[in-house]
């Protein structure tokens, strides 16, 4: 912990603990962030993009957009970032004569089920939202039936589950822990590590839990001669004491390790992995995340992260403007999440504008889905060229996005690009994706 | 309005929760910190039933994998739900309860919370694991998909309404009596006949179909059922609720969920992503000061506005017949009420009553009573005398089984009673008293009373639930017999008072009260006059020969050589356990050899 | 589901295992003789031992990383931290409730109100995340193919020391007191001993040791503020396990409790070793209330 | 009370006066007043309940009163705290459990000493203890609850002894023993008096063994003191039934 954390720490317990005493008993409504700048001029670098806004680019509507995010427990870093690329896009909208995008934010304290769904129905009865921001996969799961019912065209950019895939009403912005993922990867371990045929994979009972349990023994024996899945160990998570698990490990020899962990969990195991001297290479399907960093640094940079990455450096206009404007508003660079966020809001812009264009209701989730569906490709910060804006599109069946994957090297926090994979095609060669 | 509705049908949840733990915390005195698991397996069982049966090629697709459900209606489900969590709490509770109380249960049901937590996060093909089971089919109500919060609190508001009559209904009736006898002196009410295990039991389980019919309500509410909604937080915060409200008191069990469920939205107001943290440290401290300052809660047990309607209201229905000493049929037979007092004595005088013989009992190698053999005639007094130690109150616990006799047979009205239960003992004619009068502290004098009354189909929560009126009725009729044991030992005067805030003669009284409530025919008294104000003596002496007057046969244990004198027909003296001599007191005092061993060489 | 894990018992796991329940063992061990000290002498639930402990690892880590003071100094302070809290928490809190009469369920009840204040107060302080030690990395030990580092060698001394500690104390003026105060506390007042300050003592001795066991988990792992709640739910198992008030078999039972959760690894998934550890402890009290390791009452 | 009340101030070693006192609501002493003096054996009588047990944990300080005046060496000890008692030399030997059943009789009589801080005198009074009653030299190691009951018994003396004190509270020493043993034992306790000035408040039902070393006898009932004699007019009385 830094001084300037632990002082911010003590001012906010200060201030809390004044209001607490102040008052208890005065419900007030909650307080929504919105985007709060001057008067739009349409002269903006977003303008640039997207076009100069005005009227036909939605001014003068209000969406508001509900965020369930980690903002409390063990994953909050996740929640900070991903409401400041958020925050950002709805005042650059703003600014560039876009509509008004109302923030609101519900917690889930990290994948809290119960804490989700009373968030969910607040951001629903209470603030009226019309679209909704998720993250996590257990908690973005069990409001499904919510936004189905109450029509919330949602969007997930903080990482997939089996249970997200191919909902009415749900979008994923990021194919993490997906299970189309998971071949290309293999493919590119079995590339990268000839010699390897013993993987052990190791996961928490969360996300990762059907490409661990089913898909891994399934194409690892098909990508790699000789290939078997060793271990194939589960475990709670939060799990402080990993030393059986890898006790397992070290008897299972396995070549090559692939972990399903997500923050703090991740930090834990790294760390007691390479305490306990296993050197094998570990692969990771988590590419983002502070607290692994602030935890476990040194352990990290062993780790090899697969999956979709967000390129702080990428050249694309969107992006550079999106990282300058970021640096400026919060002092560092956005990443993975933070990008997702960000990109997710330009994509209820894009809704907004077609549904305007039609003539129609643009706070209607039903006719902003449609408007979706009807053509899911939007510009991103991903991809594209200096000259160019990257696209993404999300898959109509699937609701899965296409976006760049790559293996990625990792150095003091910072991921390094080593391999692109796309998906691999059913029945063709599994080498076909990758390239170096 | 949506909102609110919403945050009212959580407070309503987390009320259903702690009324149901109030039966075990407030009133049978047991801490269950399991409370959450049963919320849980209501809440996974009608998720399982309702969920639609999985069709091949449409299966639903969740990451956990759960293939489907059976696809039931609704309130079929909620039945079922109820029933499955009481069922799992009476199995659990059968040995848990039996064998150990305090501490060990504390964390014994801790064990059980958190192992049926960590199922519902692993067992991941039938509970969906860690994200829950999802998607639950909404609640329906004449058909209606409920699923707007405005809508189901409608439902919820119902079952809570309904859950607060039942609990509060079930906390007042004579079963709940039995409840609070058993937190009070659970031996003492063995020794008026009544079984313990049995009642904890059933409210264990009762409180756990409570639970389970809110956890029911909540998954199909939230159509979803995850462990962290069920985890021991949640036992916890509703342990909070009960004691912050005031154990046994459903009304003060209401008013704490309000405030607590209001500190959500409020603080979420204030502090906005630290809301949670501060409602921990609020309800935490607010238990350390509640425990340390007002241990029985905002709204104690013997208040809060029902209970005074309630009490109002007694006070002017039975009135005390003034030469009233029949008492009340019971069901069935016209009057089968044996020996009642004041009844004529029956059959001819010198009649064995009671057969002890060859009582024997050591521990550890020493010779506590050793073949002790000696009989009670019907209608006498008959006195155990004998220097300290020689086995007298130790002789009454070996007559009464409350411990096992190494040998030696018991025989009562003919009928051996040898291992029999000391509430058996007491259902077949003989009671006894304690020389620490064993009274249920914190309960009116007349529920004292009344606790011992026999045969009392209304303790039956059952009967409770399915004949209200009856019950009522019987009820009546119980509290009247009470009140004229009451009277006979001259306490109706104090009925409602609470036993603690009885003198100790008086209390005394009750403890003879309630001895004669239990229509023994036998009664073993120990030490009655012990410690009572010289004053009130002759009226405890007085008490006891009417008692004798009226038929009642008695044994009693008593270290002051006057009283045995004016009170006993025959005393039976004891040394080490042995019986040396039995006559008239007068008698024994003649003889030099038991005044050796009374008073030492 | 799998409830059976793959791994299959060969010689390197078991052996693997078996170092690692030596540690684990050490560790509950301590728990467990930190929760006897306290159990077996006042009688008092402890559950706030829970923020006790939670609070130890964060004092040391606040003056380490805030104040910038030297690691030894930090734990030092967390130590001492530790042994104010508890003696605070038994001198404000337990000791007038005892003096206004309260009952054990009672004082169980404003102890678990603690055990929840307490670490929610650490997390609006702290934040919820995980914060480490700042200790630099463990040397790594392998003998054949069984590995293990300083951290686990500092773990089993240091737990073996505090423990064999406590125990040698039990010769000493305050231990043969504290013992004469759990065997019979009316006797132990007539023969002049306060029992209200064996109470204290006993406080301090077991705040001590968890503050240790704190102190000793946190060089591994990272700390958060419910860090609490598991050990000392561990501390408690073995002391129920060792029967009430046996202060002596109280870390044995905890050394078997991680030896059967370490050695339960070679058939068994971790995803149900939470569940079959405390459905072994049911079933145990249920057995034998009076304690595995004490026989039954004459 | 024969004696002025000038003279007892100051050769009595313990003065209580209208003690009241009992459990809650349970009163147990109405209004008791006795004393003890300097090397004397004091002996209650009564019969069980009389409130025998509550007077001496009374004086002992086990009990709040609820009014009366306790004076030990001309101290007033109303309000102290039973371990300050014990350091001032008092001691008390409860019937039922004077011994620490669980531990060995040498930790039981390590702990009788607890408030003596010179190990020095420590060993003196061991040796003294162990010369007294040998068996509890030779049984140093046993577990206290072990033995039987008159070694115990023995032991719950010696326990007491230990605290090197000049004024025995003892509730029914002669309980659950051999006659033959309750003779030796009354015989030690009346040397103990008579050599080293110990003053004995004793608590028996034993009335046989206890007044042939009384020197004063105390008649309790029902909370209040009936009589009070000299041990020899005691012995001369005939009619005991009465007063129990």
């Amino acid at each position: 912990m830094t001084v300037s954390t632990f002082i911010s720490r003590a001012r906010r317990f200060t201030a809390a603990a004044a209001v607490a005493a102040l008052a208890v008993g005065l419900a007030s409504c909650a307080s929504s962030d919105s985007g709060t700048a001057a008067a739009c001029d349409g002269d903006t670098a977003i303008n640039g993009i997207f076009g100069e806004g005005g009227e036909a680019g939605g001014q003068g509507v209000t969406v508001k957009v509900g965020m369930l995010l980690a903002m409390t427990g063990s994953g909050s870093s996740y929640g900070e970032v991903m409401s400041n690329g958020a925050k950002l896009a709805a005042e650059q909208i703003l600014a560039a004569c876009g509509p008004d995008f109302e923030i609101a934010i519900g917690d889930h304290e990290s994948g809290s089920v119960p804490a989700a769904v009373a968030a969910a129905r607040k951001l629903i009865s209470q603030d009226g939202i019309n679209v909704l921001q998720t993250s996590f996969g257990g908690v973005s799961e069990a409001i499904i039936p919510l936004v189905q019912q109450n029509k919330i065209l949602t969007l997930q950019g903080g990482g997939t589950s089996p249970g997200q895939i191919g909902k009415d009403y749900l979008w994923n912005t990021r194919q993490l822990f997906a299970d189309p993922s998971i071949p290309g990867g293999l493919a590119w371990v079995a590339q990268t590590y000839p010699e390897a045929t013993k993987m052990a994979v190791v996961g928490t009972l969360e996300n990762g839990i059907n490409a661990q349990t089913k898909l891994i023994p399934e194409i690892w024996p098909e990508v790699a001669p000789g290939g078997t899945v060793v271990l194939n160990e589960q475990h709670e998570v939060g799990l402080t004491d990993f030393g059986q698990i890898i006790a397992k490990i070290q008897s299972a020899e396995p070549d090559v390790i692939w972990i399903f962990e997500q923050g703090g969990d991740n930090a834990t195991f790294m760390k007691a992995l390479r305490r306990a001297g296993v050197t094998a290479p570990v692969v990771s399907s988590e590419t983002g995340g502070e607290e692994v960093c602030k935890l476990a640094p040194e352990e990290f940079d062993t780790v090899i992260a697969l999956g979709e990455n967000y390129d702080v450096a990428n050249p694309n206009p969107f992006n550079e403007q999106f990282v300058t404007e970021y640096k400026d508003a919060y002092g560092k660079n956005p990443d993975i999440f933070a990008a997702n966020y960000y990109e997710e809001m330009f994509v209820f812009w894009e809704l907004v504008n077609r549904v305007v264009a039609d003539g129609g209701d643009p706070t209607s989730g039903e006719q902003l889905q449609a408007a979706l569906a009807a053509d899911p490709t939007f510009q991103s910060v991903y991809g594209g060229s200096a000259d160019e804006v990257g696209t993404m599109s999300i898959d109509e069946e699937t609701h899965l996005p296409v976006k760049p994957m790559g293996a990625y090297t990792i150095k003091d926090c910072q991921l390094t690009q080593v391999a692109t994979i796309t998906e691999v095609d059913e029945g063709g060669d599994p080498f076909s994706g990758v390239s170096k | 309005m949506e909102y609110y509705a919403d945050i009212a049908i959580q407070i309503m949840f987390l009320m259903m929760l702690a009324l149901s733990l109030n039966l075990l915390v407030g009133y049978t005195g047991e801490t269950s910190m399991a409370q959450a698991a049963f919320y849980g397996i209501g809440a996974y069982t009608v998720g399982l039933l309702t969920m639609p049966v999985a069709v091949a090629g449409l299966e639903i697709a969740t990451s956990s994998g759960v293939a489907g459900g059976a696809g039931w209606p609704f309130w079929p489900a909620v039945l079922i739900s109820i029933l499955v969590s009481a069922a799992v709490a009476s199995a659990i509770s059968i040995p848990a309860l039996s064998r150990v109380r305090g501490e060990f249960l504390i964390l014994m049901t801790l064990a059980f919370q958190l192992v049926t937590t960590q199922l519902m996060g692993s067992l991941t093909s039938i509970t969906g694991g860690t994200f829950g089971l999802t998607p639950i089919p909404p609640m329906t109500f004449f058909g209606q998909s409920l699923i707007k919060p405005s809508q189901v609190v409608i439902v919820v508001g119902i079952a809570t309404v309904l859950t607060f009559v039942f609990c509060y209904r079930l906390g007042e009736s004579p079963f709940g009596r039995v409840l609070k006898g058993i937190r009070e002196q659970e031996t003492a009410v063995r020794a008026v006949g009544k079984g313990t295990v049995l009642p904890k039991v059933i409210v264990f389980g009762v409180a756990a179909g409570v639970a389970g019919l809110a956890g029911a309500l909540n998954a199909s509410y939230y159509q979803v059922a995850a462990p962290q909604s069920f985890n021991l937080d949640v036992s916890i915060l509703a342990i909070a609720v009960v004691i912050l409200g005031g154990v046994a008191n459903p009304v003060g069990t209401v008013v704490a969920a309000i405030l607590l469920g209001l500190l959500n939205p409020v603080l979420d107001a204030l502090v906005g992503a630290e809301a949670s943290a501060w409602r921990g440290v609020i309800y935490g401290l607010a238990l350390v000061l509640v425990m340390r300052y007002r241990p029985q809660g905002l709204v104690p047990e013997h208040q809060g506005p029902l209970r005074f309607l309630r009490r109002r209201r007694r006070r002017n229905a039975p009135a005390v017949a003034a030469a009233a000493t029949t008492r009340a049929p019971r069901d069935g037979a016209p009057d089968a009420t044996p020996g009642a007092p004041g009844a004529v004595p029956s059959g001819p005088a010198p009649e064995v009553v009671l057969k002890v013989e060859g009582m024997s009992k050591s521990f550890g190698g020493i010779k506590a009573v050793s073949d002790a053999t000696f009989d009670l005639t019907r209608g006498q007094i008959t006195a155990l005398v004998g220097p300290n130690g020689a086995g007298k109150t130790t002789l009454f616990n070996l007559i009464t089984n409350a411990i096992t006799p190494d040998q030696g047979a018991v025989t009562l009205n003919g009928t051996s009673i040898t291992g029999l239960s000391i509430s058996e003992i007491a259902r077949r004619g003989m009671a006894r008293s304690f020389q620490d009068g064993r009274l249920f502290e914190r309960l009116s004098a007349i529920d004292n009373v009344a606790m011992a009354i026999p045969d009392q189909r209304a303790e039956n929560p059952f009967i409770l639930t399915v004949r209200p009126l009856y019950v009522k009725k019987r009820e009546r009729a119980v509290r009247q017999s009470a009140l004229e044991c009451l009277q006979l030992v001259g306490m109706h005067a104090d009925a409602e008072t609470l036993v603690a805030d009885l003198s100790y003669g008086d209390q005394k009284l009750v403890a003879i009260a309630r001895l004669i409530a239990t229509g023994a025919d036998v009664l073993l008294l120990d030490e009655p006059t012990s410690g009572v104000d010289p004053s009130a003596v002759e009226h405890v002496i007085d008490v006891i020969s009417d008692l004798r007057a009226a038929g009642k046969t008695i044994c009693l244990v008593e270290h002051s050589v006057h009283m045995v004198e004016r009170l006993a027909d025959r005393a039976v003296f004891l040394d080490q356990g042995r019986v040396l001599a039995m006559g008239s007191m007068k008698e024994l005092m003649a003889r030099q050899d038991l005044k050796e061993i009374y008073f030492g060489a | 589901m799998h409830l059976i894990s793959a791994a299959g018992a060969s010689p390197s796991l078991v052996l693997q295992l078996v170092v690692s329940g030596v540690v684990l063992g050490s560790f509950y061990a301590l728990l467990g003789m930190s929760v006897s000290v306290i159990y077996s002498t006042t009688k008092v639930f402890h559950f706030a031992h829970a923020f006790v402990y939670t609070a130890a690892a964060y004092v040391a880590l606040g003056t380490a990383s805030v104040l910038g003071l030297p690691i030894v100094l930090a734990i030092v302070i967390g130590l001492i931290a530790a042994v104010v809290l508890g003696v605070t928490i038994e001198l404000v809190v337990y000791r007038s409730m005892r003096r206004s009469g309260a009952s054990s369920l009672g004082i169980f009840l404003a102890s678990l109100g603690i055990s929840i204040a307490g670490p929610n107060l650490i997390q609006i302080i702290f934040g919820p995340d995980g914060r480490n030690l700042p200790v630099g990395n463990p040397t790594l030990y392998t003998v054949g193919t069984v590995t293990f580092t300083t951290w686990d060698i500092v773990t089993v001394v240091v737990s073996w020391v505090l423990i064999g500690g406590v125990l040698a104390m039990r010769r000493s003026r305050w231990g043969l007191a504290s013992i004469a105060v759990s065997a019979n506390r009316e006797l132990s007042a007539a023969v002049g001993i306060s029992p209200q300050k064996i109470y204290v003592y006993a406080f301090a001795v077991g705040s001590l040791l968890i503050g240790s066991a704190a102190i000793l988990f946190t060089l591994n792992q990272a700390a958060t503020p419910n860090m609490g709640l598991q050990p000392v739910l561990f501390g408690f198992i073995a002391t129920f396990l060792a029967g009430v008030g046996n202060q002596k078999t109280a870390p044995l039972a905890g050394f078997v409790l991680g030896m059967v959760v370490s050695l339960s690894g070679i058939w068994l998934s971790q995803t149900f070793q939470t569940a079959v550890i405390f459905g072994l402890l049911f079933v145990a009290l249920i057995v034998r209330p009076q304690g595995i390791f004490r026989k039954a009452a004459v | 009370m024969e004696r002025s009340e000038k003279a007892q101030a100051t050769t009595d070693r313990l003065v209580a006066s209208n003690l009241v006192c009992g459990y809650g609501k349970h009163s147990v002493l109405h209004d008791v007043s006795l004393t003890v003096g300097a090397g004397e054996i004091v002996t209650i009588l009564g019969h069980n309940g009389a409130g025998k047990t509550t007077a001496l944990k009374a004086l002992f300080g086990l009990l709040p009163l609820q009014s009366g005046v306790v004076i030990h060496d001309g101290q007033n000890i109303t309000k102290s705290s039973t371990a300050s008692r014990v350091r001032g030399g008092m001691s008390y030997t409860s019937a039922t459990s004077a011994i620490f059943r669980d531990l060995t009789v040498r930790q039981n009589l390590e702990l009788g000493a607890f408030t003596v801080r010179d190990s020095k005198v420590r060993a003196e009074r061991l040796a003294r203890i162990h010369d007294l009653f040998p068996v509890l030299k030779d049984r140093g190691s046993a577990v206290a609850g072990r033995m039987s009951g008159g070694q115990q018994r023995l032991l719950s003396i010696g326990l007491a002894l230990m605290s090197g004190a000049e004024l025995m509270l003892l509730d029914e020493p002669s309980l659950g023993i051999a006659p033959s043993l309750v003779t030796e034992l009354f015989e030690s306790i009346r040397a103990l008096s008579r050599d080293a000035g110990l003053s004995v408040v004793l608590v028996e039902q034993n009335v046989g063994a206890a007044l042939p070393i009384s020197d004063r006898v105390y008649y309790l009932r029902a909370g209040e003191i009936l009589l009070s004699e000299s041990a020899d007019e005691a012995r001369a009385r005939d009619d005991w039934w009465e007063l129990f």
